[in-house]
């Protein structure tokens, strides 16, 4: 990879985290509502994944979407709109933090209700089957998510017709409150792949966008050789609250400090400062020019307008009648 | 015209749709090798092929789920729930998923899918699989639902369906199949969200849709040999719903029944009652009058079932409480 | 008597049982060490153990299913659904299952669980979290459906419900947690399917249940200033539904609106609108009115979304239409 | 076990096979409505299977449920009154061919929408667990019935909770007329158990009785020993269409036929011959009076009257308000 492309993974993973700690201080403002989920700490995951994509391949993910949506290529300025309900966010304010998406980047949301957009995801990719493209559907969901049956009827009929799609477990160790052990029959979201002969792989570098490219080019190019679905686990972390205002009294503070040691900018700094890619005053640069884009995307957001009262009714259906 | 039956007209709209646009195609559980639970995809599967006529695991949501991306991406989706008892194990993509994304997106979301299922009572299923919950999908704002009554309609109304950008829940009624009716030849469009007078009558106003616009067919029928006449309007389509034409009959004949096969409480008679009393208030001689299912799970037992579904004599007997 | 807010109340009504009856006990996701999602089980954890506070993996059919299989060999399970737009994840076992089983097993079945859930809208959840679909799950014989709109309520009718032998599902209102409200300490029971006049009136009967019952009491407010006097009739339960209080109320003052959060099609408005009119078509001075939220998928954007709801100045326009 | 024992068995099998054949003609006069799922084929499973159980374990199943209640100890008179819609049958009437059920016999249904019984029989454990009783909850359910996501929450939640339960996947190759490769992303049931770290065991020996019955009594064992649920697969055929009117488009005459010389009953009165358990003549006497039986049923059955009328609002709530 060149040095350039590096620095613009480096600067995405800045800009989604400056992007949501500005957003924890607006929800705190009360200029954000809703429920808000942040993606700190697991950036490495969906900048690593993502930036292993074609442009034809389609992305979809759950509720924590904003680090998804920056990578997908959505504008800082638009995300942030979203956030704040403005008609120039993502979806035009109708969405929220758990709704974005952007069908010109081909992603395809931002999905609330848990698992279900598994079966969802497997519908995009036999689009992409029927007309024969060669993409691929990557669908992103939490360790959670395995265990409803949504989870389950996707992955059979993935594998039944062969589908192109990568299933990315985001296992950061909880649902809510409830972890792993205490939600899962097994420790090892992969493990459920075996129950329907899918291909899997499992990384514990979920901290390392290295370790993620990786494990992703080779699960990205299963797929495309025609091979069929694959699953891949990528063990991560949240360093914050499931959302605002989690009381967080299922996890010891030592757990998390000690998580927060294996920060995924850290560690990706100093792995392209040690590899000689760059220097520390390049990465300093990239990450006040995040910094400033973030900043500029909060301003963009507050004066954008609100979506007029009268256009309530838009859109609620294609064709009126 | 020709006369066929239910079953042949549906089945006709499938492959007319088919044949006309390659991205049109079928999934289900036994649409395929089987040809249809209720036949109505026999021979589909030899005609097409497997790419468009795709047999499913039994994965209720993941049906509707995969419908629901296939049509994001362009596809032309036709699911099929074998019956509408089964719509409750794909609930949250039925009445969550599908009619929220246009929306919720803001408007960059197509979801042009349409959910074939058949309801209904009246063969001793038992209660978990006999219902006709129509009205409880009809709340859900996003979602069209239609419910044919005639095989024209059945024919013109899933062609539109089809061709719709809309996601649209496509009501069958499983002992309607055989009911033969006069359908046009060749290219047959029926509009969603526009009610129909099915038969014209002065006196009583009948607003009713699927199996129950032929009871109510039966039941002017015996009414005219008392010299009442009924105009039957036919909603067949219950979200948007087109109050137009109830209104007009209604403000002809001043006093209406409105006949449904489920359940009344929270229904379609309840909806439809208030809303011709809110649109047409001054012209009301009477309460309007339900005629709906009694309110139990539908037993087993034939004679017990019957006495549970709304039947002929209850729109009769209707009719002339509000006379 | 004791002013607590409705979370104090419906744990206490919690506690008090699981204190009185061993076979009490609590199911659901972030039910137990989290202490709720809305913090109506805190502690509970801690005082009972993880066998009567039982977190669940995320699989809300799994939840209500086991819920049921328990009741049926006698235990007495809460399941709390985290809100109610899971509820459609559930949907099979909610509507198809739990109500059906006493009579379609010719009564030796018995399911007497509680389903728990928090509805309503106006905290810019979105269209997938905000909905109040209550009127579908009344549509359906067999399941008792409560929604308490005050505190006092909120217990005694929890508490009514985990003694009931029937399946009851038991809805919330996320935004009401805070409400605070005048509590009789102890023992405190309010039966199921019993409307009940929360304030007394004689110029127009506002129908209406759950948070809604406030936002009434405050158009109340607002209408008494104006020298309009309005009855409240807080249905509290929508399955059985008790029209005795609200026909009552219509019969002296001829006029009323019913008000509901959720959508107005197929909706409470409707079936309440419907059996007035039938119950009391004499008295009925205009047509009743229905206050409800617009029918839209909720948006996010805070102004869209309260645009969207019904609100107290709603209310009292449409008193003042039917006056 | 003892010749008595064994013959009970014997008796069992063929009653379920009579009375099978019974209902059948008596739909076909149309005495018998709604749909008709016949066991005939899988004989052997459920009466080896129950034939393990102490009285306190609890069974459930799915609309395939005649054979079932017979050898749970129901009488033949009860389940053909049912058929007939009768009062004396097993649900008054009012449940038919598909909802079948003594709370007295530990049968606790019959239930007709495909795996959402899975859960349920979670909940039936789960009261035993509660209560520290030793029962174990055995939960039949066909290979179809595996892919719907009913399956993969509640055996799940039955690994997570330890529930006593055993799993029985009667794998009779289709689900209506999918074949399984067609329908699973794996042709073996039992390594769907593996996804949830399950103990499980699948035998092919579904055709006989005594291979049932030895699989049966270790997997009860290893439940009622306190080591968590277990999942059991048994391969099986079923010999007539799904349910009556079948048009069975989607297999093969001569597969039927194969299938068909091994027919559980007679391989069980061969073993009994074989072994010397039994004469032919005693197995003879069995078969005469288990028609006699079946006769005695059908005459019961149709004597038997109707529900009344004014019954039809009897148990939609067993309290009124
Ligand atoms: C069907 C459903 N049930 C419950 C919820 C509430 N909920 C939202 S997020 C969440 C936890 C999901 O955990 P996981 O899949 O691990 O994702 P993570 O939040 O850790 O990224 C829950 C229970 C929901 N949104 N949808
Ligand atoms: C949720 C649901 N979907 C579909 C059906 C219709 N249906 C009834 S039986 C059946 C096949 C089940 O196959 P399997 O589980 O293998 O059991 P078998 O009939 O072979 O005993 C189907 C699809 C149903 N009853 N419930
Ligand atoms: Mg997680
Ligand atoms: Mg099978």
């Amino acid at each position: 990879m060149k040095k350039a492309e590096h620095l613009e993974l480096y600067r995405q993973m800045v800009v989604i985290r400056r992007l949501e700690e500005s957003a924890a201080h607006l929800y705190q403002e009360g200029k954000i509502g809703g429920f808000l989920h942040l993606y700190i700490g697991q950036e490495a995951v969906s900048t690593g994944l993502i930036s292993m994509r074609q442009p034809q391949d389609r992305v979809i993910t759950a509720y924590r979407d904003h680090g998804v949506a920056i990578n997908c290529g959505i504008s800082a300025n638009a995300v942030m709109a979203e956030l704040l309900g403005k008609e120039t966010g993502t979806s035009k304010g109708r969405g929220g933090s758990m709704h974005m998406a952007d069908t010109e980047k081909n992603f395809w949301g931002g999905h609330a209700i848990v698992g279900a957009h598994l079966p969802i995801a497997a519908g995009l990719a036999l689009g992409d089957q029927y007309e024969e493209n060669d993409a691929v559907t990557i669908c992103m969901f939490g360790d959670g998510a395995t265990n409803i049956g949504f989870f389950h009827e996707a992955l059979n009929l993935s594998a039944v017709w062969d589908l192109p799609v990568l299933w990315v477990c985001e296992n950061n160790q909880y649902g809510m409150g409830t972890e792993i052990k205490r939600a899962s029959a097994v420790e090892e979201m992969r493990q459920k792949a075996e129950g329907y002969g899918m291909p899997n792989l499992r990384t514990e570098g979920g901290m390392d966008i290295m370790q993620v490219r990786e494990a992703a080019g080779d699960a990205i190019e299963h797929i495309r050789s025609g091979k069929g679905p694959f699953f891949l686990e990528i063990v991560t972390y949240r360093f914050v609250g499931h959302s605002m205002g989690d009381p967080e009294r299922y996890r010891e503070k030592e757990e998390v400090t000690k998580w927060r040691e294996d920060d995924p900018i850290g560690i990706y700094n100093k792995y392209l400062v040690d590899e000689k890619v760059a220097k520390a005053a390049d990465l300093d640069k990239v990450e006040a020019e995040a910094e400033a884009e973030v900043e500029a995307a909060v301003k963009f957001a507050e004066e954008s307008p609100e979506p007029a009262l009268d256009t309530l009714f838009d859109h609620v259906y294609v064709e009126e009648n | 015209m020709a006369q066929i039956n239910t079953r042949q007209a549906i089945s006709d709209a499938l492959m007319e749709e088919m044949d006309r646009d390659e991205k049109v195609f079928i999934l289900g559980e036994e649409v395929g090798v089987w040809g249809g639970t209720y036949a109505v995809t026999k021979g589909f599967y030899d005609k097409y092929g497997p790419k468009r006529v795709r047999d499913t695991p039994i994965s209720e949501a993941a049906i509707i789920g995969a419908a629901i991306g296939a049509a994001m991406v362009g596809l032309r989706p036709v699911a099929e729930l074998m019956t509408i008892n089964f719509a409750f194990v794909a609930m949250d993509h039925i009445v969550n998923e599908a009619p929220k994304f246009h929306y919720m997106f803001g408007g960059q979301f197509k979801v042009p899918m349409v959910l074939r299922t058949a309801g209904g009572g009246g063969r001793q299923l038992g209660a978990t699989h006999s219902q006709t919950p129509d009205a409880i999908f009809a709340h859900f704002p996003g979602l069209k639902v239609v419910a044919p009554g005639t095989p024209a309609d059945a024919k013109g109304l899933l062609k539109s369906a089809i061709r719709s950008e809309d996601p649209v829940m496509f009501i069958e009624n499983a002992t309607l199949y055989q009911q033969r009716g006069e359908v046009p030849e060749g290219e047959h469009l029926e509009p969603i969200g526009v009610s129909k007078v099915q038969r014209p009558g002065d006196d009583v106003t009948i607003v009713t849709y699927s199996k129950m616009v032929g009871y109510s067919m039966r039941a002017a029928d015996e009414l005219a040999k008392e010299g009442i006449s009924a105009e039957i309007v036919d909603l067949r389509t219950l979200r948007p719903l087109d109050m137009g034409p109830v209104i007009e009959s209604f403000k002809k004949t001043n006093r209406a029944v409105v006949v449904e096969e489920g359940w009344p409480s929270y229904g379609v008679g309840s909806e439809v009652a208030s809303r011709i009393y809110e649109e047409a208030f001054d012209y009301v001689d009477a309460p309007v009058k339900r005629v709906a299912q009694k309110e139990v799970p539908l037993p087993y037992n034939a004679a017990l079932e019957q006495h549970a579904l709304p039947q002929v004599e209850d729109i009769v007997r209707g009719v002339k409480e509000v006379l």
